[in-house]
């Protein structure tokens, strides 16, 4: 059988060596060799030929057998703690590797002229997207606790040089610093949380060989207490990385600083590890602890609808505000992983896909927005009148918004329809009366979205800004990919949801195992 | 039925093809881009009436066909279906919306003449139309609620159409936002009635939820929570109180908008709901009570605001609210209201966009000038708007046999029909109704003869009334025969009551607390004393040019009894202080302590490090020290140098 | 062989109680004693003491090697560096680190208490002795050397290493390498030269005075103007103030002999 | 008189030559205090030798006095050098250490 996933992994890598390396030891005055201009080029064609291999994995997949983890490869990695290299993806895993796989391309070709013509500059940056995408597409793959973990830590390198280095705010370092502080601060516990797991499953008759392995570790049971305070580690981390109120306040600097198409990146793809790594270690290895803890995390995942919307509502600066709307979005995730309802637990993974197209159209347009502005200015008290300037630029924004706001028809409405609906009759304490305080977030999310565009697109235009040319037909072929996945997966989200009912049925099952007292109670109620 | 039903989809299909190539095609549509436009909502039209000639000939029992499309939705325990329900009540819909909608289309050919960007608007148009078969045709909450939020967004698009380029569209802009968030509050009532519903029922399609098992498996409780959330909804989407505050800012939008979106069809959607929902308000009586109070309210909250409003187009959106406050009074009375609620839902859609397509054309006469104080002694002017708003104007009044005359009479007489042998019920909800007619008399013959009445015109020399082009008044023709004749083909012998009971249940005959004469003769007496009253007021004493400061409940009503101002301080201020106080507290609290983390680790870092003095003898004294304390713990935990 | 008890014999007895009391004596100059030097003389009495107790406690072996080494080399070495260092002003016994003085005592007598307190509740066996405990009665270098040699020989070369490397690293250390020009005579001059206007002397520094009445390196030698030379004094002495005031010269006296000086001539 | 009175003179010398470390500013006599203390020590060991009958405590004493005087040559030295390069032989001059 062909390694599609070792491969999916190994080509962005060595896309990375080849466009990246050469900019590693060669100054900024030694550009004139090499190739000039091929950086951006090649790296695309990597990306592209990733996609292709993408097509490849979804073919050799069945969708049929969705909820179990498909092209799986495992070999010994350090044999002396059990690590393996095991990969293999059930369906929500895929669609997020498609999620990555297909932005990536986009993002490239967003930033296009974003930054500069340096050619070393241009190969690092370009070198760190693809080392990003090998990182994110490897920890959508990972079925190894500890490759996860070192996937998980090992994908903040090519993120920290993405916002600190390439960024476009003033204050870049600082946000890329604080993001690192909080990711590793999530990352150690989380450390701890595996060691302990790897220890408490040898302990428990685990092969040490295999310890790390998820599908072994699914088996073992290894007591409340420790499975609650490891669940609690895994989970910080995750809500770290979703993120979550109140541990959230990396992502506003970071999107307010760091270039659009790392944001995308690093927003719409990478922070999916959180919501993720909830839905496929939290629930799986530790299903008693995920009961305990849900209606906390519940009420936490509800106030972080209504918290990020309405922190949106009062931002000046378009990006940061782009960023807040993904807390409230990371909200409604959640909210639908810890309802244990098949209904919910598949919205949520649907939601993790529509999230990526749609929040990802909405910062590559801002930034398309930011870029014409003659200062770059990200403040949106700074434009005016656009509609009529760029007609075509102010409604991509607009369907942008719109699928933001959840609008039916497009994709986002389905998947957040599905987590309203089974939170409603989500299985935790109080999961109804969460669900009901959730829904005025739709509310807020059209007041964010419409006031913005009311800011920006309407009256009269600005001064200065009244020849700014509409979208160019580079960005355009960004754009319409993007709006073209939430308008099809709106109308006919049977394509994606094939992927992800299974894994939520078998998800919500494994939730339910250990509470026969609980489901005899609902038998009862039943009758 | 069933070798027409694959037509079905193209109801939809075509105006949403329309809307597509028309936004895609880009500058290259501009030169026949409104024809398309005009041609995909007549396509559906003549789909529309190809099902309907076939339904009128199939048997009333199976007049109710479910068409499914695929699977759209089908996760869990959740199972949609995208499907298209055809009967009675949805081809009415489907009529109104095509046929009015059609005119509407041809009307705006004329009217949008001169703007550069029509072939956007006939998109915008377009896609309304598809939005809003999709609203009537879909067979589950879940699609309707696609429609529902699709009129939505068309009707945003519509109002801030002319949002940008000059500093004062910027307020065009903040009506349309302000119309679509406050439907979206409305929306929430759906989403979570859509939430109670699959909790109890497990489906969300009509054919599940409203069948005898679904609405059986609700509680009372229960169906008094979903009828009240569909209430919520139905109140934002149709400017029911207390959600009707952007119905007169939408104004804002083109007139021919005001004519299909906020007068004929959208806003009508709310009714639709209801009647729709019928059986699970029937399981919950209260709810039923509140849908009449709230129509009840908005009926005469729309008829003040209506009597005191100069602008011509704001008082017939008044009138809007309070005509539907009428439907929405109706819907609430059960089976012996669906039917002269969706009845005069469908003479209103003729009358009134009758009447705002005559608005238009004055407007387009006189210069987009809305005061009405500026018109006057129009009727020499404008004879084929005068004739067809008179037409109108006559049957908004309820003369018989203008077609309101059908449609109001029978809301009032139901309204007159005692609930549950609550005789109070009857009197109060009767005689509010009664009282509307007498207010709604007043203000649309103060509208109808300020504008065409009075022998001195009011405007400025230089103007040239004049009729627009055939396109202009042949709609106004259609609507104006419409407005005269509707009422009576479809309401003699109840051919149009008899036309819904397959889908909103026969209503048993009651009889109301006054005999049927008595309320008839009474309702016409009051409306033509309302009309009389406005008739001296304002046809026979001359009308100042500029408005009077008024009374204390006239300054109130032209500035919509505060509903602005109410909204500001119970809602915006609030909500804004909250946003604040979170803000601040995000910036103040969160965000400092996490911030607080590193500054304690570095400010124990320069505690300690003012120990590292540097000194040998420091460090010394601190490893004796040291040597000395682990010696002494030794000592006492050990026993360090206990007998051997 | 029983095993026997040690006996400590009481001209044993009489050394200790005469030499100890010296010892802690000696010791406590290190701490009080103003100038390196007396501490280091302190130091060589206690270490030629330890001798002598050494020797009493039946190790001679050790007694001499520690004359040997202590006293002849290690003390010496001491001296010698002194000599090189010279005097300065950390001979003072004003404290300058705050707490320091306070903290050094309370942690010196706490120590002392702790050694006391482990010595009094440790329960010794009784003593055996050297020659007490072994039969053969072998001389004591000898048993030393066998062990030494013996047990120990890997640890003895490695210390053989040692002692080799912290010589070596000694002369490492100490090894002046040359950073700047030589000085040659003719530079020195030069730069002598080139520092006059900063108040450099030319000549070699005034010798002390010496007089008819003091000859002594401590007192300064008296400029043609009859004011005091003080760099005519040597800098240990000045530092230390040791330097002997000239005023007690009357200036009367000084004429009076210039005077008689004059006539003789 | 008691053996253990030479335990007690080790002590009594080990403690003051402490405190001489912790409280001369004069690196020599710093030095000094370091080399008090670990002829404090030998005393012990050769006590102790003499008390147990093992001549194995003389050879640690031996090992401490060879390793002193290793280690008085090189601090000596690394004195020296300060001192050339300071002009001081104050221990509390050398601070770089300082935080």
């Amino acid at each position: 059988m062909f390694p599609w996933l070792t491969v999916l992994i190994a080509w962005p890598l060595v896309g990375a060596a080849v466009v990246g390396l050469g900019a590693l030891g060669r100054s900024r005055t030694g550009s004139a060799s090499a190739g000039i201009g091929l950086a951006r080029p090649l790296a695309l064609l990597f990306s592209l030929v990733e996609v292709a291999l993408l097509v490849g994995a979804f073919a050799a997949f069945d969708p049929g057998a969705a909820a179990e983890h498909q092209l799986g490869e495992t070999y010994p990695w350090i044999p002396q703690i059990g690590a393996t290299y095991a990969v293999g993806v059930d369906g929500v895993g895929l669609l997020l590797v498609a999620l990555s796989v297909v932005l990536v391309p986009l993002v490239l070709l967003a930033a296009w002229r974003e930054q500069g013509r340096d050619e070393v500059r241009l190969r690092r940056f370009v070198g760190l997207v693809l080392l990003l995408e090998a990182f994110m597409v490897a920890v959508f793959c990972a079925r190894d606790v500890f490759l996860f973990y070192v996937l998980f830590e090992a994908m903040l390198i090519p993120a920290y040089f993405l916002i600190g280095g390439f960024g476009q705010g003033a204050g870049r370092r600082r946000a890329a610093v604080k993001f690192l502080m909080f990711s590793l601060g999530g990352g150690l516990i989380m450390l701890a949380a595996v060691i302990a797991l790897y220890f408490l499953a040898v302990g428990a008759g685990v092969d040490p060989g295999r310890a790390f392995l998820v599908d072994e570790l699914v088996a073992v049971d290894l007591g409340t207490a420790a499975e609650r305070l490891m669940f609690i580690g895994f989970f910080i981390a995750f809500a770290i990385k979703a993120p979550m109120v109140p541990v959230h306040s990396w992502l506003p600097d970071v999107a307010g600083n760091a270039s659009p198409g790392t944001s995308t990146l690093l927003i719409c793809v990478l922070d999916k590890v959180g919501t993720f790594g909830m839905l496929t270690l939290c629930l799986p290895l530790f299903p008693e602890a995920s009961r305990w803890a849900a209606p906390f995390v519940i009420a936490l995942a509800v106030i972080s609808v209504l918290y990020g919307a309405i922190m949106a509502i009062l931002q000046t600066d378009l990006l940061r505000l782009v960023g807040w709307t993904s807390v409230s979005h990371f909200g409604f995730i959640i909210l639908g992983i810890f309802t244990f309802t098949p209904l919910g637990t598949a919205g949520s993974s649907f939601m993790m896909l529509n999230h990526g197209l749609a929040t990802g159209a909405l910062f590559l347009v801002a930034g398309f927005l930011v870029s014409r502005h003659p200062e770059k200015s990200q403040q949106i008290a700074d434009y005016r009148g656009l509609r009529s300037v760029t007609p075509v630029l102010a409604g991509t924004f607009l369907v942008a918004g719109l699928a933001t706001l959840s609008l039916p028809g497009l994709a986002t409405f389905v998947s957040e329809i599905m987590v309203l609906i089974g939170a409603f009759s989500g299985e935790p304490a109080g999961s109804a009366a969460w669900a009901i305080a959730a829904i005025p977030g739709v509310v807020l999310a059209a007041v964010y979205v419409l006031l913005t565009y009311q800011k920006i697109f309407t009256g009269a235009p600005a001064a200065g800004l009244e020849a700014l040319p509409d979208l160019r037909v580079r960005e355009r072929i960004v754009a319409a990919p993007l709006v073209a996945g939430l308008l099809v997966l709106g109308f006919v989200p049977g394509l994606a949801l094939t992927y992800v009912d299974a894994p939520a049925d078998e998800s919500a099952a494994l939730t339910a195992i250990d509470e026969p007292a609980d489901a005899a109670a609902q038998m009862g109620s039943d009758k | 039925m069933n070798d027409v039903i694959g037509l079905a989809p193209w109801l939809v299909g075509f105006p949403l093809i329309g809307a597509a190539i028309l936004l895609l095609g880009g500058k290259a549509t501009d030169r026949w881009g409104h024809w398309l436009g005009v041609l995909a909502s007549a396509a559906s039209g003549v789909v529309g009436f190809i099902l309907m000639f076939r339904m009128i000939g199939m048997p009333a029992e199976e007049r109710s066909v479910d068409h499914h499309l695929w699977t759209w939705l089908s996760a869990g325990d959740l199972d949609v279906d995208l499907g298209i329900r055809l009967d009675p009540l949805s081809l009415t819909f489907v009529m109104l919306v095509t046929f009015v909608g059609t005119l509407i289309h041809v009307y705006s050919v004329a009217y949008m003449d001169h703007d550069p960007h029509r072939r956007r608007f006939f998109a915008y148009l377009n896609l309304f139309v598809a939005a809003m078969l999709t609203l009537v045709l879909a067979d589950s909450y879940l699609l309707l609620f696609v429609g529902w939020e699709g009129v939505g967004l068309a009707s945003y698009l519509l109002i801030g159409f002319w949002d940008t380029g000059r500093p004062a569209a910027r307020e065009n802009a903040v009506a349309a936002k302000k119309a679509f968030v406050m439907n979206r509050v409305g929306d929430m009532g759906l989403i979570a009635a859509m939430a109670l519903l699959f909790a109890n029922t497990g489906a969300l399609d009509f054919a599940t939820t409203l069948s005898d098992d679904g609405v059986g498996s609700l509680s009372q409780a229960t169906a008094t929570a979903v009828g009240l959330c569909l209430l919520l909804a139905a109140c934002g989407k149709s400017a029911q109180f207390p959600l009707q505050a952007w119905l007169g800012d939408a104004m804002a939008g083109p007139t021919p908008v005001s004519a299909l979106i906020h007068a004929a069809t959208m806003v009508t959607a709310g009714v639709y709901l209801m009647v729709r929902s019928g059986p699970i308000l029937e399981a919950a009586p209260t709810a039923q009570l509140v849908v009449v109070l709230v129509g009840a309210v908005t009926l005469l909250f729309g008829a003040v605001v209506g009597t005191a409003k100069d602008d011509i187009k704001k008082a017939l959106a008044a009138s809007t609210m309070s005509q539907i406050g009428y439907m929405m009074l109706a819907a609430g009375l059960g089976p012996a209201g669906y039917a002269f609620a969706i009845f005069h839902l469908l003479t209103h859609g003729f009358f009134k966009a009758g009447l705002f397509l005559g608005a238009g054309s004055v407007m387009h006469a006189m210069g987009d000038e809305t005061d009405m104080r500026r018109y006057g002694g129009l009727s020499r002017f404008l004879p084929i708007t005068w004739i067809t708003m008179g037409l109108g104007w006559l049957a908004i009044l309820g003369i018989p046999p203008f077609s309101g005359f059908w449609s109001k009479d029978g809301i009032i007489e139901a309204a007159f029909i005692p609930v549950d042998g609550q005789p109070w019920r009857a009197w109060v909800f009767g005689s509010v109704t009664v009282l509307g007619a007498a207010i709604t008399a007043f203000y649309m013959t103060r509208l109808f003869f300020m504008t065409f009445g009075g022998r001195r015109p009011r405007w400025k020399d230089n103007r040239h009334p004049h009729e627009g082009s055939p396109l202009m008044w042949w709609p106004l023709v259609f609507l104006g025969v419409g407005s005269a004749a509707l009422g009576a083909v479809l309401g003699i012998g109840g051919t149009f009551t008899t036309w819904l009971e397959p889908v909103v249940g026969h209503a048993e005959h009651h009889e109301p607390v006054l005999p049927v004469p008595v309320i008839m003769t009474v309702t016409i007496l009051v409306v033509v004393l309302g009309a009389l009253l406005a008739f001296r007021m304002y046809a026979v004493n001359v009308v100042p040019e500029e408005a009077p400061r008024g009374s204390v409940l006239t300054r109130a009503a032209r500035r919509d009894l505060y509903q602005d101002a109410a909204n500001e301080t119970l809602v915006m201020r609030p909500a804004l202080g909250l946003a604040r106080v979170v803000e601040a507290g995000d910036r103040e609290v969160v965000d400092r302590g996490w911030a607080a983390l590193p500054q304690t680790v570095s400010w124990f870092g320069s505690v300690f490090r003012r120990a590292q003095s540097g000194y040998v003898r420091s460090y010394a004294a601190g490893m004796a020290g040291g040597v000395l304390v682990i010696a002494v713990v030794a000592w006492l935990v050990g026993g360090l140098g206990g007998a051997q | 062989m029983t095993p026997a008890g040690l006996e400590i014999s009481g001209g044993e007895t009489a050394l200790f109680w005469v030499i100890a009391p010296l010892m802690v004596l000696a010791a406590l100059g290190l701490l009080f004693v103003k100038r390196a030097v007396h501490a280091a003389m302190c130091l060589v009495f206690v270490m030629v003491s330890m001798a002598i107790l050494y020797i009493a406690q039946e190790a001679p072996f050790l007694g001499v090697v520690q004359v040997v080494v202590y006293t002849g080399a290690v003390m010496m070495l001491f001296l010698f560096v002194l000599m090189l260092v010279g005097v300065d002003a950390s001979d003072s016994l004003t404290e300058t680190i705050r707490g320091q003085r306070w903290i050094g005592v309370l942690i010196g007598i706490g120590l002392a208490a702790v050694l006391a307190g482990v010595v009094a509740r440790a329960a010794f066996p009784p003593a055996v002795g050297l020659s007490g405990g072994d039969p053969g009665g072998i001389a004591n270098p000898t048993a030393l050397a066998r062990v030494l040699f013996g047990d120990y020989g890997v640890a003895m070369e490695a210390v053989g290493v040692l002692l080799v490397t912290a010589a070596v690293g000694a002369l490492v250390l100490t090894h002046r390498r040359r950073l700047t020009p030589k000085r040659t005579q003719r530079s020195v001059a030069d730069s002598r030269i080139k520092a006059l206007p900063d108040g450099v002397v030319l000549t070699p520094l005034p010798s002390p005075g010496v007089y008819a009445r003091s000859n002594a390196m401590d007192t300064p030698a008296l400029g043609p103007d009859g004011e005091q030379v003080p760099q005519s004094v040597s800098r240990v002495l000045r530092i230390r103030g040791q330097e002997r005031p000239a005023p007690d010269i009357p200036a009367a006296e000084l004429v009076e002999t210039r005077v008689s000086a004059e006539e003789e001539a | 008189m008691d053996i253990t009175n030479y335990v007690v003179l080790a002590a009594a010398l080990f403690a003051i030559g402490a405190t001489t470390v912790l409280l001369r500013r004069n690196a020599i006599v710093v030095f000094m205090g370091v080399e008090l203390m670990l002829n404090a020590t030998n005393l012990a060991f050769v006590t102790f030798a003499r008390m147990h009958g093992d001549v194995t405590g003389q050879v640690l004493a031996f090992f401490v006095m060879v390793v002193a005087a290793a280690e008085v040559v090189v601090g000596l030295a690394i004195i020296v050098t300060i001192f050339r390069t300071r002009r001081s032989a104050s221990v509390d001059d050398v601070n770089l250490l300082r935080g």
